[in-house]
């Protein structure tokens, strides 16, 4: 198993996912955004969370053009894992890896806190660790709302896209979304904050299996 | 490149101009003050030499009236290895590793622009500690309020709580804790107060001296802009309600340009810290403080040509240059012929990264611009402001107080318990630190909610616990027994997650030095937080003073906001508020 | 040189709720005739070219590019000459 | 009804960080003869008055009030009269 995360200027949550990685034996490197290598030799590709461009114009919005993006696409056409949390899903829906967009809190405002998750899909490549069908994690975003035209929304739905939702909608995403796939499944974005909960000395051990089901997956289909 | 149109400088008042016109107290400075920079040039200074005197010669920058009380301050122990004077406070804490911290106001920039000001006071305390070769772990804050159902206010707590957010959930430091309190005597003059913390390996440790004629500066970071100009001044004047003038000085702060030059400055001292002399950021009184105060810690001169320094605006004068305060700049002085190594790791990130000027031994503080020399002053004398003894007074209000016990009268306690919780200042601030990201970097261990907040030491069995913590009715009320109560609450915070308390930080926010109950406010509550420091062992290792606190000559109450810090060796003794299981026994300790 | 004018707003469909916060503000200040705020974006772009046309193309790709979320946003625009 | 258009930037002397974000990005997208940018805000409001005249004052008032902050900001607006 290699793992790889993406910096982005502005990221602030790449050493946090580079702990998480290493932790759980994702065997993590970084790489970064500006450079334009092949990330083919990498089970699972992370774009982490955070302010890339200072997430001025609009989140997601200018990272998606970062040199590394032809690589990140590559991979997801190949079946790699590709794996964007909060900014980084916000960067994987701009640059059409993942259908909607996210957008600014119904109350606007920042949020941090803890929340809890409906596990939606118990078998998809990151969540077949979990035993129970619903887990706490953290959040911290400002623009966290998922929103998607109808037909989007029904085809995930029907394609069993849709992996986690809130159970209480904290920011007004639609179908209380927190995180889907591609219509491959190998390809998610999610806003909670699964790094951020795999320490028992934090308090909030929830996101391991997160990256256990990642683990499982990549062993069982032997990516590489 | 923008056509020079013509000499920027040609409208500048002469040097008898500025004399005739006493244009220079306008900018801060007193009579007295011009006729010893006259005496000590033997010359008339020039526009631009004036500008630099009234900023460095400010309170803010100088000092110079408050500094006969801050030397009282307590601060050196077995831990201490930088006590005030610097960016920030370091205290060992073991292998090898050091705890970087320090707090500032931002109160005059917020009253103004609240999300600006109180984003930009983020950003300031943050450099602090970055420019000391340390890695940020933590931003805490103490916000001070009037009227909390006035729709002023509520603006200010929104701007302030926006901004705050704005700029350390950008650039990825969590905002662990704080404090938040409500009282009428902050109606037009709210406090905020902001305080950072980091962590240093100690072989990292830079301090801003400029050492070594023939060593370059280099400049690093944000072009240069007219905003916050004569910002020093401003924070050392009163506020006068009427005016809307000042608002010139307001500054925009950008957490993604910051978190680029922290990063690449933090890379910068790992990769060579050895050819790396000194590293200051550019705050008060930009440029001019910052160069300034590195060649005179090191008893150097410093030529700058300013032709060199990256300007976001056309045609800025030497004076707009040397007394902006546009943020995210810092100042580096390296070995010479090592400039391009440091150099190419801040232009890998997009970044400035300019040769400014040289450090010379002649001790002079030397500017040319356009070819031509525009300021020529002695280092020591720009940075040591004449000094300023101020008298002290009891206020009559104290002489006047009666001792006696007043003794509330309780007959419902049910219903006084729920109007004590109903009060501002005590009400649960759960849904306004919620804006902040308290989680980021994966190392809170507790959170906002509790006492103090504790922040791991990854990869090790430490952790630190932190705090702000001030009553200002108590000061009021004693201001020796107010600043003894400040850090003791703060000590019980730490106390409370099972820490060793090992040091603060303070912030003392005052009305105007020079009425001398003001004085004695201040100098009386320094005593009292200085006795205490003594005793428990928390030597005073950085801090702020913030003058002036006044609208329309009604000071705010005296209010010494202190920071506190402690250790933990061990992880596992980590405690937290929560009640844990029913049956567990309640004890009362003390007296 | 040419100066491009893009205003930038949510598709009608698309929920604005700073647009909704800033009409309650403006209630809340008694300005109670107020119907409906929208807030969008606003870009001024300097740009050289070598024809207004050409001019007009640069600024409507660059818009669809990078300025405006095709999902939820829609702009219109002006373009002038303008001194270098 | 009236509805007002309101163009708010930052007056030229202040920090516009996003407008210097999104013009590297967009020399980066080959947009070269891209000189300046400069982002700001745009307001739709709509609302009822008595006359052009007072839609226009309590437009101006209002957007000195809310929308903009005199400090670092300016702005310009037109008043068109429209269906209800
Ligand atoms: N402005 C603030 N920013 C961050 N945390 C805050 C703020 N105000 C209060 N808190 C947090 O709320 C908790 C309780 O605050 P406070 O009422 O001031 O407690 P106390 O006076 O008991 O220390 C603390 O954890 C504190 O850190």
């Amino acid at each position: 198993m290699k793992s790889v995360v993406v910096r982005f200027p502005g990221s602030n949550c790449d050493e946090d996912m580079f702990y998480a990685l290493q932790e759980l034996g994702l065997n993590p490197s970084f790489v970064s955004a500006q450079s334009d290598i092949s990330l083919a030799d990498y089970d699972a590709i992370f774009l982490p969370g955070g302010f890339s461009y200072g997430d001025y114009l609009r989140t997601g919005a200018i990272a998606r053009f970062s040199p590394i993006m032809q690589a990140v696409q590559a991979a997801a056409d190949n079946g790699q894992l590709v794996v964007g949390i909060c900014n980084g899903f916000q960067i994987l829906t701009e640059s059409g890896l993942l259908p909607g967009q996210l957008m600014m809190n119904e109350v606007p405002g920042f949020i941090c806190d803890e929340t809890l998750l409906q596990v939606e899909q118990a078998e998809s490549a990151f969540t077949n660790a979990y035993t129970t069908d619903e887990i706490l994690i953290p959040v911290a975003h400002a623009d966290g709302r998922y929103y998607a035209d109808e037909q989007t929304l029904a085809d995930l739905e029907s394609n069993h896209q849709i992996v986690f939702k809130y159970t209480s909608n904290l920011n007004g995403s639609e179908d209380m979304i927190a995180g889907i796939t591609n219509k491959q499944g190998n390809v998610l974005g999610m806003m909670p904050h699964p790094e951020r909960a795999v320490d028992p000395l934090i308090g909030n051990t929830d996101g391991q299996n997160f990256f256990k089901s990642i683990l499982a997956t990549v062993a069982t289909q032997g990516v590489n | 490149m923008v056509e020079m149109v013509s000499n920027p400088m040609a409208n500048e008042p002469n040097p008898t101009d500025i004399q005739t016109t006493k244009l220079y107290e306008a900018w801060g400075l007193t009579e007295h003050e011009y006729d010893l920079i006259v005496d000590e040039l033997g010359r008339l200074p020039n526009y631009t030499e004036t500008g630099l005197f009234s900023a460095m010669w400010s309170e803010h920058c100088s000092y110079k009236k408050s500094k006969p009380v801050l030397r009282t301050f307590w601060s050196k122990n077995e831990r201490v290895l930088q006590g005030p004077g610097e960016g920030a406070g370091i205290l060992d804490i073991g292998d090898n590793q050091a705890v970087v911290f320090k707090a500032e106001s931002h109160n005059h920039p917020s009253a103004v622009e609240p999300y600006e000001g109180a984003a930009t006071g983020v950003e300031g305390i943050l450099r602090d500690i970055f420019s000391m070769g340390a890695q940020p772990i933590a931003v805490l804050d103490s916000l001070q309020f009037g009227d909390v159902t006035s729709k002023q206010t509520q603006r200010l707590i929104d701007g302030v709580v926006a901004g705050i957010a704005g700029y350390g959930n950008a650039i990825g430091i969590p905002t662990v804790g704080g404090a938040m309190n409500f009282d009428a005597t902050y109606q037009h003059n709210p406090l905020v107060n902001v305080m950072a913390v980091g962590l240093l390996d100690q072989d990292l440790l830079h301090v801003g001296k400029a050492e070594g004629a023939g060593n370059v500066v280099l400049y690093v970071g944000a072009t240069t802009g007219r905003d916050g100009i004569q910002g020093a001044t401003f924070a050392s004047a009163e506020f006068d309600s009427s005016e809307d003038q000042n608002r010139s000085a307001v500054q925009v702060g950008d957490p993604f340009m910051e978190k680029l030059v922290m990063d690449a400055t933090i890379q910068a001292i790992q990769e060579y810290g050895d050819v790396i002399v000194g590293v200051q950021d550019m705050g008060a009184a930009g440029l001019v403080s910052s160069t300034a105060e590195m060649a005179d810690k090191a008893g150097m001169g410093m030529i700058l040509d300013l032709d060199q320094v990256p300007q976001r605006e056309e045609n800025m004068t030497p004076y707009e240059l040397m007394l902006s305060e546009s943020q995210e700049r810092m100042i580096l002085v390296v070995k010479k012929g090592h400039e391009d190594a440091v150099k190419q790791i801040f232009t890998d990130a997009d970044l400035n990264a300019i040769v400014i000027g040289e450090v010379t031994d002649n001790k002079q503080y030397q500017l040319t611009f356009d070819g031509a020399l525009v300021a020529d002053v002695p280092v020591d004398f720009l940075t040591s402001a004449p000094k300023v003894e101020l008298p002290q007074t009891e206020p009559a209000r104290l002489v006047e107080a009666t001792t006696a016990q007043y003794q509330p009268e309780v007959t419902d306690a049910t219903a006084v318990l729920k109007q004590l919780l109903a009060q501002p200042t005590i009400a649960s601030k759960a849904a306004l630190y919620r804006h902040f990201d308290c989680s980021v970097r994966a190392d809170t261990v507790i959170k906002p909610g509790g006492d103090a907040a504790v922040v791991r030491v990854r990869g090790t069995e430490k952790a630190l616990a932190m705090t702000t913590d001030i009553n200002s009715r108590y000061t009021y009320l004693n201001p020796y027994i107010g600043g003894q109560w400040a850090i003791l609450e703060a000590a019980q915070n730490i106390v409370a997650t099972g820490a060793e308390p090992i040091g603060i930080t303070d912030c003392l926010n005052f009305g105007n030095p020079d009425d001398p109950e003001i004085y004695y406010e201040l100098a009386q509550s320094v005593a009292g937080i200085n006795e205490v420091a003594q005793v428990i062992n928390t030597p005073v290792i950085s801090g702020n003073v913030s003058l002036y606190n006044e609208t329309d000559g009604t000071a705010i109450y005296p209010t010494p906001m202190v920071g506190m810090v402690g250790l933990h060796t061990s992880t596992d003794d980590i405690t937290t508020i929560q009640a844990k299981q029913a049956g567990d026994v309640v004890y009362l300790v003390g007296e | 040189m040419y100066l491009a004018k893009i205003k930038v707003t949510y598709k009608p469909s698309v929920l604005d709720p700073q647009g909704e916060v800033i009409k309650s503000a403006l209630h809340r200040l008694d300005y109670e005739t107020v119907e409906q705020v929208i807030q969008g974006k606003y870009f001024e772009v300097r740009l050289s070219a070598d024809s207004l046309a050409a001019a007009n193309g640069l600024v409507e790709s660059m818009t669809e590019a990078l300025l405006i979320n095709q999902n939820t946003e829609t702009y219109n625009y002006t373009v002038e000459e303008v001194e270098a």
